[in-house]
């Protein structure tokens, strides 16, 4: 720990907002990238809406000037593409970068107490691989023949040359690749920093669940990313240089001899712990933010960072709940049944502790706030409809259909979202300097929860009714044409959600130029981030902080001069 | 152990080898067409046996197709004119260096003059970017039942009855033209529409699109055949006229059961559908005549169209149980009737059966169509009125 | 409009790199070749659409009074002559009568419905579209007669002799192919053949036994084989000639003639059933 | 165990979930012509249990979500920071927490997810995963074979083999008889597709290069749907079909001529377009 140096500040631009090993740039880095790319995934949903409530009629405004060729509408292809990209975009290169990448890298190493994070060159190459990635997945959108159709989830044969010759596929592949190579380099400096590098004081048990939620997550990246990243190189392998891993005999004549059930093994090894990925620091970051709000401690911590523990052990044995449909054998389908259901039990501790923590509490309902009491909201419905997936009897009929999509959007995208927002207006004061408008930030809250909330309950009912997902136009079969009103009531509602995010978007550009400038610690909380000085300095603490007290003693009656709330750096009374 | 590289790949291999091991343990099931013999299979150099790679998707040249003649083209464009439109074609004696051209948005038609076999033709240029944008978007969505190459035998295609078309046969069933091809509105008519009861769909791909995609097919005839013969007739669809039956529609359907069962006979392959005692009288015999054997099924018949070299046989439907494949309306029945169905044993009936006759049975196949088919009922008790007779 | 100005302009790209010769220019062929190997761009005189503009310098038009020389010959076939299995119509139309195949039919050792056309050595004349119609009628469900050679020009006129229906399934490769039905008393069916044709079948779908040979010639030296074998070939102009014999399963025979202004030469063809 | 599975049984059979389901289809009488709000009554023996199972969840998952946002709201109206309150300073660290923590999640669990647990349970060993036997005179096989884009089925014809001429060939067109259990075996020719019928309350996924068995017994006769629930590429929302389940004589007849047609398509030299396989035990 007394081995962490301090270089001079780098004068060079390409040093200092390029190429920079400073975790504070990084994070930034990683923030507007994040940002840029969910408004681009955010796009691409408001085009998924528009088709879906209006199939075949062209996509107003910008339509006419993305597909020239079909005057604005999309076509199936298109479609498929854009929701393909869009999950993946949302969840690779919009909330990863935002959660892991933004919050991870600008949290940890002020929250612990640390000059940087450990590996500072890592940390650099995990963002620029990320880019890359980025890079490769936009480059896909262009070349002859589109993007990849396969869906989020790549399934060969779909995936394999078996379905498409063009290369949207392949680049999807190294782009994946690329972004969990990123993700793995993430992981391990976020381990080895938060292992190494806490400020004396800082026992495990101190840290803060925003610090335990990321450390965690990075301990499932660096498990289970390798695994979708070999899934992608024997896709990559299927589809330039002809092995057949995934393309079974049969449908290549005889010849080769692979599985396309063993992608899905492959995928869902990773893809179940990839929805912990995200949201294990949404949890974490709503445990520390209900604490710092209600001015109460977070109650029942251990319990907490225990559930959260459990957790991160069930998720690599839960996959096969999203497999249900391909044929697993009756012993596998019930031991995945009940082992999900196991997973509840954690999540019912972390829900019994939250509203503890609110309860008889001092709640100042600031913009964090909302958001955190967001997640809990939105997390409490989708991880409700997760039973109905569960249960073997009832995926059966709901798998593949809207209340999958209900169900993993309020789950992994719209708690992680929520969470990710709840971050951006809690650090923001710390990493611009500026204070985020207050009003705009509640504006923007409402107008989110009420539609989300809407669009997503609208999708169970339309699952339970028996609408399939990834269906161009739902007014092509009889049996779906009575459900194509809950589309447009859908769409409405996306379209309101979409707009809502403009409120944020002036906010966040208005505030960080022209915001009021914030004070250093204007939540009034004793983390180590807070009590430092605002803007942070270079290298941010000229002396190691040493920690005497907890992350969320709020109202501590001991509390020296009748504060309700201390610096971890400070010591209680007695 | 220490590189994120090391970790990755030991990972990867040990998830690799737990799968292997359910696949060994044959978790997933059984290859339904593993038992077969691999390499016997494999030598025989089946045409799909590796998943293409490295297809090209782009065609540096242009060529030179078959196009309808001048009295088409004047005929299009005072169909426009009609319409209130600009004029299709435009005639541009300077075009094509110098030669003169018809120019519209699909390229410019040209008579062009074949010194060795002394015959002038219409042709048309369709140039290589129109090309590349019909072949990407022909492998997007047409390859996988078309083949890669058009061969009419891509992976989804095989084992496929009726098969998928095969456009270097340059032949194609449901034009609804009386000559040997279609016009460019013709096919793209029935992309749009597809054809019911098969994987044929109506696409949903723009005007554009489709267009880029007939001209791709069509250049794929082979040399001296299709659209690169010059001696190849190109005719427009069928146009249905006045319904001489409007309002009579009952009438046309009795009228349409006679024509079925007597001078037209489409008995002789398709099945009949009256009782036997009554068909004598329809065709003016003898009461004791014996008509074929299975008089209600269908007769499988030869066509033109192959498979893997082997010409394949079709069944003329059973108005009562098949799908209708090119529409249901007497106005599509009337075009399928009157123009036949090319290559195979459907002849065109338009001229040998006056108008009349030709609604009227289009107006039966569809009432024979509404009345019977999945309706298992009113099928039984059809089928019952008709083994009376036997 | 904008489109093929597109299409131009990205041609004259191309042809400006020097990307293969693919500019639309009228070349020799006309078969829509993409090789670029046309590097010639011989601009024909675009005069007229007269159908006959000159073939070959020195060719003269043909005139029947040119032709003082005849070749006259026989089929002859060898060996015991398979006999003709009988088809039973009744079971498919019972207004059919029955019959027995015609493929071969041999009559005193002559081989009947041989097509004998001349192949070589006439190059120096240019012939003139035959004109008038040939009947090709259906009577029996058969069709009368079983071989027909016609000149390019000529019209078929299909005619339905019989009580029942027909339909005329022509596979013609550079005349229009074409699938036309024929119920009892319907009208000839007119067909212009235009072009010259190698020997293509029609057929009858309904009645599959029925099925004719039709050979389109661009001369008027051709004829057909009678019942007992004989043919002539007269008003030929003097010659060398290759003689070809054609029968549709018994395949072709050449033979090479020589005759003198005035002159008569005989032929004899002879098949067997080993013949290929 | 078996006294408490019987308890759920009657829970599950009384009353008030009858009533319940009712009101769930409620919306499905006035959407014949118009919207719906709710999927089509299940047509097959299990659909039945699903459809409970799936209310059962509804009522647990609705309790839940009220404590949930009570919880919420209760802390939201009376806890809000004004001048002179003070938040309770609590780690919840004690024993009685702890303890309250256990129990609360554990009740949860119980209450939520094994009861849940222990009916689908029943339920699939019962129903779903009791595959009928094919060598069973009644069970009516089925052969499915995917392909982009468009079901195909085969079923044995009347001689009850399969890979013979008179097999009745059907695409995106399923007819079988009601009241016997059908037997799916199924693969694809390309990629991935999902056999989903919905008024059945059954999917399953058809992929190239094994055999997927599914079964279930239609108990309604009529018209349903089948669509494809698995991505398979440009048309996936175009692979739709038609399932017929008629009646025990209906079908008798029906199958007959569909396999007299079939022998009549027939075609033995063209082995291409046989692509039955040997129906596996």
């Amino acid at each position: 720990m007394s081995g962490q140096h301090i270089h001079a500040e780098p004068t060079n631009f390409f040093r200092k907002h390029v190429f920079s090993v400073d975790h504070k740039v990084i994070a930034k880095q990683f923030l507007w990238f994040g940002l840029i790319w969910l408004g681009i995934g955010g796009v691409m949903a408001m085009m998924i809406r528009w088709q879906l409530a209006n199939p075949g009629e062209p996509v107003p405004v910008i339509g006419s000037m993305l597909f020239p060729r079909t005057n604005g509408v999309l076509d199936p292809a298109t479609y498929n593409t854009l929701f393909t990209m869009h999950g993946t975009i949302m969840i690779f290169l919009g909330l990863t970068p935002l959660m892991i990448g933004a919050i991870g890298n600008w949290s940890i190493p002020l929250m612990i107490g640390a000059r940087d994070m450990i590996f500072p060159l890592l940390n650099c190459l995990s963002f620029w691989a990320m880019f890359l990635g980025g890079a490769v997945g936009f480059i896909s959108l262009f070349v002859p023949l589109g993007a990849t159709e396969a869906g989020w989830t790549g399934y060969p044969t779909l995936s394999t040359t078996i379905n498409g010759v063009g290369s949207g596929e392949t680049l999807w592949a190294i782009a994946v690749f690329l972004i969990g190579a990123s993700s793995i380099m993430g992981g391990i400096n976020y381990m080895t920093t938060v292992i190494r590098l806490r400020a004396p004081g800082m026992t495990w048990q101190r840290l803060p669940l925003t610090v335990w939620g990321i450390f965690l997550t990075s301990v499932l990246n660096v498990l289970f990313v390798p695994v979708i990243g070999s899934a992608m190189l024997l896709l990559i392998m299927d589809r330039v240089f002809g092995t057949t891993f995934f393309i079974p005999a049969s449908i290549m004549q005889g010849a080769g001899g692979g599985d396309p059930i063993l992608y899905q093994h492959l995928f869902w090894i990773f893809g179940h712990p990839e929805v912990y990925i995200l949201i294990l620091p949404a949890w974490g970051i709503i445990g520390d933010l209900l604490s710092f709000f209600s001015r109460k401690p977070a109650f029942g911590y251990r319990a907490q960072v225990g559930a959260m523990v459990a957790v991160t052990l069930l998720s690599a044995v839960v996959y096969g709940h999203h497999m249900f449909t391909t044929g697993l054998s009756a012993m596998l389908g019930e031991s995945f049944m009940l082992l999900t259901m196991i997973i509840s039990v954690p999540a019912e501790i972390l829900f019994f502790n939250w509203l503890h923590t609110l309860w008889k509490g001092n709640l100042r309902l600031t913009t964090p706030m909302l958001f955190s009491m967001g997640v809990i909201f939105v997390f409490g419905l989708g991880g409700l409809t997760g039973i109905y997936l569960a249960t073997i009897g009832t995926d059966i009929f709901l798998h593949d259909t809207y209340f999958v999509v209900g169900h993993f959007h309020l789950t992994m995208a719209a708690s992680a979202l929520f969470a990710t927002f709840a971050g951006i207006y809690f650090w923001f004061p710390k990493m611009f300097a500026r204070e985020m408008n207050e009003f705009l930030g509640k504006t923007h809250f409402w107008f989110t929860v009420i539609p989300l909330v809407t669009v997503f309950c609208l999708m169970f009912v339309m699952g339970y009714a028996g609408m399939p997902r990834r269906y161009y136009d739902h007014t092509s079969a009889e049996y779906l044409r009575s459900l194509q009103h809950l589309n447009k009531y859908a769409t409405h509602a996306a379209f309101l959600l979409g707009a809502a995010q403009l409120v944020f978007v002036y906010n966040f550009i208005r505030s960080r130029w022209w915001g009021k400038p914030a004070s250093q610690n204007p939540w009034e909380v004793g983390t180590l981030d807070w009590t430092m000085e605002t803007p942070v300095p270079h290298y941010n603490f000229k002396e190691i902080p040493e920690v005497f007290t907890g992350p969320h003693e709020f109202s501590n009656p001991d509390i020296p001069d009748g504060k309700d709330w201390i610096s971890m750096t400070e010591k209680l009374k007695a | 152990m220490r590189s994120p590289f090391t970790q990755l790949v030991c990972l990867a291999t040990v998830a690799i080898g737990t799968l292997s091991s359910f696949k060994a343990l044959n978790f997933f099931g059984s290859d339904p067409r593993a038992d077969e013999d691999h390499s016997q299979m494999i030598a025989e150099e089946l045409p799909h046996a590796r998943p293409p790679r490295g297809v090209p998707l782009t065609i540096t040249e242009g060529t030179w197709l078959r196009a309808p003649g001048e009295e088409w083209i004047i005929q299009q464009n005072e169909l426009a004119r009609k319409q209130g439109l600009e004029p299709r074609f435009t005639e541009d004696p300077s075009a094509a260096d110098g030669e003169g051209a018809w120019i519209d948005s699909t390229g410019f038609i040209q008579k062009r003059y074949d010194e060795e076999e002394d015959f002038w033709a219409y042709w048309q240029w369709v140039g290589p970017a129109q090309l590349t944008r019909g072949r990407r978007d022909f492998v997007q969505f047409c390859s996988s039942c078309h083949g890669l190459d058009g061969d009419g035998y891509g992976r989804s295609g095989q084992w496929l009855r009726p098969s998928p078309r095969d456009f270097r046969q340059t032949n194609f069933k449901f034009t609804k033209v009386l000559a040997n091809l279609p016009t460019d509105d013709a096919l793209k008519r029935l992309i749009k529409r597809g054809l019911d009861g098969t994987p044929m769909l109506p696409w949903d791909l723009s005007d554009e699109q489709i267009t880029d995609i007939v001209q791709y097919i069509k250049s794929l005839s082979p040399e001296g055949m299709g659209w690169r013969d010059p001696f190849t007739g190109i005719g427009s669809i069928v146009e249905a006229g006045e319904n001489p039956w409007a309002g009579r529609e009952n009438f046309a359907i009795k009228h349409g059961e006679k024509v079925y069962h007597g001078v037209a006979q489409c008995m002789l392959c398709h099945p009949g559908y009256v009782n036997p005692r009554d068909l004598p009288g329809l065709l003016d015999q003898p009461e004791d005549t014996v008509y074929r054997e299975n008089l209600y099924l269908p007769v499988l018949k030869d066509s033109e169209y192959e498979v893997l070299g082997e010409k394949v046989k079709i069944l003329p439907p059973d108005f009562t149980f098949h799908t209708i494949r090119s529409g249901q309306t007497p106005q599509d029945l009337y075009e399928t009737i009157a123009s036949g169905i090319k290559g195979t044993a459907m002849p065109a009936w338009k001229g040998s059966l006056s108008e009349e006759d030709l609604w009227a049975l289009a107006y039966y196949v569809q009432d024979l169509v509404e009345e019977y088919k999945d309706k298992p009922a009113e099928r039984r008790g059809l089928m019952e009125r008709l083994r009376e007779g036997l | 409009m904008n489109r093929s100005l597109i299409g131009l302009g990205a041609l004259l790209a191309l042809t400006a790199c020097g990307g293969g010769d693919s500019a639309p220019k009228p070349q020799k062929s006309t078969t829509g070749s993409t090789s670029s190997s046309t590097a010639e761009t011989t601009t024909t005189a675009k005069s007229t659409d007269t159908g006959g503009a000159a073939k070959a310098s020195g060719s003269q038009d043909w005139n029947d009074s040119m032709g003082t020389a005849t070749v006259s010959g026989a089929i002859k076939f060898e060996g015991v002559a398979p006999e003709n299995k009988a088809i039973t119509m009744s079971d498919v139309d019972p207004k059919c009568p029955g019959g027995a195949e015609e493929t071969i039919l041999v009559s005193n050792g002559g081989l009947a419905n041989v097509v004998i056309s001349v192949n070589k050595g006439l190059d120096g004349y240019k012939f003139a579209k035959g004109t008038g119609a040939v009947n090709l009628d259906q009577k029996g469900c058969q069709y009368i007669p079983h071989v027909l050679a016609m000149q390019a020009g000529q019209t078929v006129s299909i005619t339905n002799s019989d009580d029942t229906v027909h339909n005329v399934h022509s596979y013609s490769k550079r005349n229009q192919a074409f699938n036309q039905a024929q119920p009892a008393g319907a009208g000839a069916i007119e067909k212009k053949m235009s072009q010259k044709d190698k020997s293509f079948p029609i057929k009858c779908d309904m009645h599959a036994w029925m099925n004719c040979q039709v050979v389109v010639f661009d001369h008027p030296f051709f004829t057909v084989s009678d019942e007992n074998g004989n043919f002539t070939l007269p008003k030929l102009p003097a010659g060398t000639y290759k003689l070809v014999a054609e029968h549709e399963s018994l395949g072709k025979q050449e033979a090479e003639v020589t005759v003198a202004d005035g002159g008569t030469e005989t032929v004899t063809f002879s098949y067997g059933q080993s013949a290929p | 165990m078996n006294r408490i599975n019987s308890l759920l049984a009657g829970v599950l059979s009384s009353r008030w979930m009858k009533a319940l389901a009712v009101v769930g289809m409620a919306g499905v009488a006035e959407a014949q012509g118009g919207n719906r709000w709710a999927p089509f009554p299940p047509a097959s023996d299990f659909g039945h249990r699903f459809s409970e199972l799936f209310w059962l969840i509804t009522i647990l998952c609705s309790i839940s979500m009220v404590i949930v946002v009570l919880l919420l709201l209760i802390p939201l109206l009376r806890d809000r920071a004004r001048p002179g309150h003070k938040a309770n300073y609590d780690h919840g660290s004690s024993l009685h927490d702890k303890r309250l923590t256990a129990v609360i999640s554990l009740a949860t669990f119980i209450v939520l997810d094994a009861w849940v647990l222990a009916i689908a349970m029943k339920d699939l060993r019962e129903a779903y995963w009791n595959m009928p036997e094919v060598d069973q005179a009644e069970t009516y096989p089925i052969e499915v074979l995917g392909q982009q884009w468009a079901w195909h089925f085969r079923g044995p014809g009347l001689d009850g083999e399969f890979g013979t001429p008179d097999d009745i060939l059907e695409m995106n067109q399923l007819t079988i008889p009601k009241g016997r259990p059908v037997s799916f075996q199924m693969t694809s020719k390309d990629v991935i597709h999902s056999l989903f019928l919905p008024e059945m309350r059954t999917k399953k996924d058809v992929n190239p290069g094994s055999i997927n068995k599914t079964w279930f017994k239609p108990i309604e006769a009529g018209e349903f749907t089948i669509l494809c629930a698995e991505l398979c590429g440009y048309a996936h929302y175009q692979m739709f079909g038609n399932l017929t389940v008629m009646e025990q004589e209906d079908f008798d007849e029906w199958e007959e001529s569909a396999s007299l047609l079939g022998i009549a398509a027939y075609d033995p030299e063209d082995e291409e377009a046989q692509w039955a396989w040997e129906w596996e035990e």
